[in-house]
């Protein structure tokens, strides 16, 4: 029986005690991806962040996520969390915790599941300047590649 | 028949709307369905769109039925 | 300018506090290995652990790995804390945080770093069973024997 | 010449010592000096040793001053 889990908050995310709510007994390794806000992205200083979601669907795709990486990975626990809302500088923005037998296994779940949150999780980053604010459209240009090969994305 | 289209981020910010309500003939495609919700508003043209029908992400060939839920959306950019 | 740290203590160790403590302002991820008491190794339940550590040579092997780290990859801070003493099943050994501009580089090298830990920093772990108690030489035949083709281990 | 041997986990074990002063010959050589704490402690000679000159792993061709600090340990297990 795993015990993973998936949430979507607006709360601060507390990347110990995430780590820690996936520690099964048998296990010896977890490993953490720690998302947060950029002070300066291209050399633009960033005000704040702002996340928005369309929950049900984000929640359906983490947890599609999380079966497929149970799947690929031999791991025992998977936890992704993800903050919606206003996000200051420094604030986490996204925490993956896994925990596998084997420190190998955690490490590239863990790897392949931010991957793959970022392209397929519906979740978008507006970001606030001091002159303007802009919609993040698609993680770089790498994964938005990988996004039109899979999805259909509709270029009018 | 009657379905809900819903938006997020920037294509909320393109329409000024978050959620409407759009009539579709009987057996629509999502690809018609989605060429409608283009017209009434043209600049969603200006983005790469995602589609999704009942939270699944879209091919286009999928047929539309009454009640359902659509969301018109940019590529992702959540972590 | 690096904000590394390394350390060793008793206390018990606070995953997110350390991930938290690396954060700079210009990067985007941490990656965080944790490393905890297994309850059962090879179906012998453990009831706890003793780390014992050559404390100075210890701190200073830390040091010379997160060196050769930014060396490899870019990264930009880490921290590597080690626990010692008696810990209970669950309890956290061991905390490598590693913050880089790119997730990539910060995946590769808390791995790099952990892999080398194991390998180099003179720390020994007795498990205590209920039965009896036993010092464990060497992380697993594997590493032993990379241990062995760069060190020379007088095997007499 | 005098120096300190340090044992930790097994070997203080094996030992019942954690520190211990030798005397050694002018321009003992690491491996030479192994090889007399060998003889003292025998049953250190069952572990795959490691060993240190001054918080360094030594390679065995190293010259052993006076005042130095030996350390003999068995392959480490931290993490």
């Amino acid at each position: 029986m795993t015990n993973d889990f998936y949430e979507i908050t607006g709360e601060p995310l507390n990347v110990g005690e995430i780590a820690r709510r996936i520690v099964p007994e048998n296990c010896g390794a977890t490993v953490t991806l720690d998302g947060y806000v950029r002070q300066f992205t291209k050399g633009r200083e960033t005000l704040h962040l702002v996340y928005e979601a369309y929950e049900p669907m984000a929640l359906k795709e983490m947890s599609k996520l999380i079966e497929q990486a149970h799947k690929k990975f031999e791991i025992e626990n998977v936890g992704v969390v993800h903050r919606l809302g206003k996000l200051k500088i420094g604030e986490t923005s996204v925490v993956i915790s896994v925990a596998a037998p084997h420190r190998r296994a955690a490490f590239e779940a863990c790897e392949w599941l931010i991957k793959e949150l970022k392209r397929t999780v519906p979740i978008w980053k507006k970001e606030v300047f001091a002159d303007g604010e802009l919609w993040i459209e698609g993680d770089s240009q790498t994964e938005n590649a990988k996004a039109e090969a899979e999805f259909k994305i509709f270029d009018v | 028949m009657k379905v809900k289209v819903l938006f997020f981020g920037a294509t909320a910010d393109e329409t000024g709307e978050r959620e409407i309500e759009v009539s579709l003939a009987k057996n629509t495609k999502a690809n018609e369905a989605l060429a409608e919700i283009l017209e009434k508003f043209p600049r969603l043209g200006e983005h790469k769109l995602l589609f999704a029908v009942n939270q699944e992400y879209a091919n286009g060939a999928e047929f539309i039925k009454d009640g359902d839920e659509l969301a018109v959306f940019t590529a992702v950019s959540g972590g």
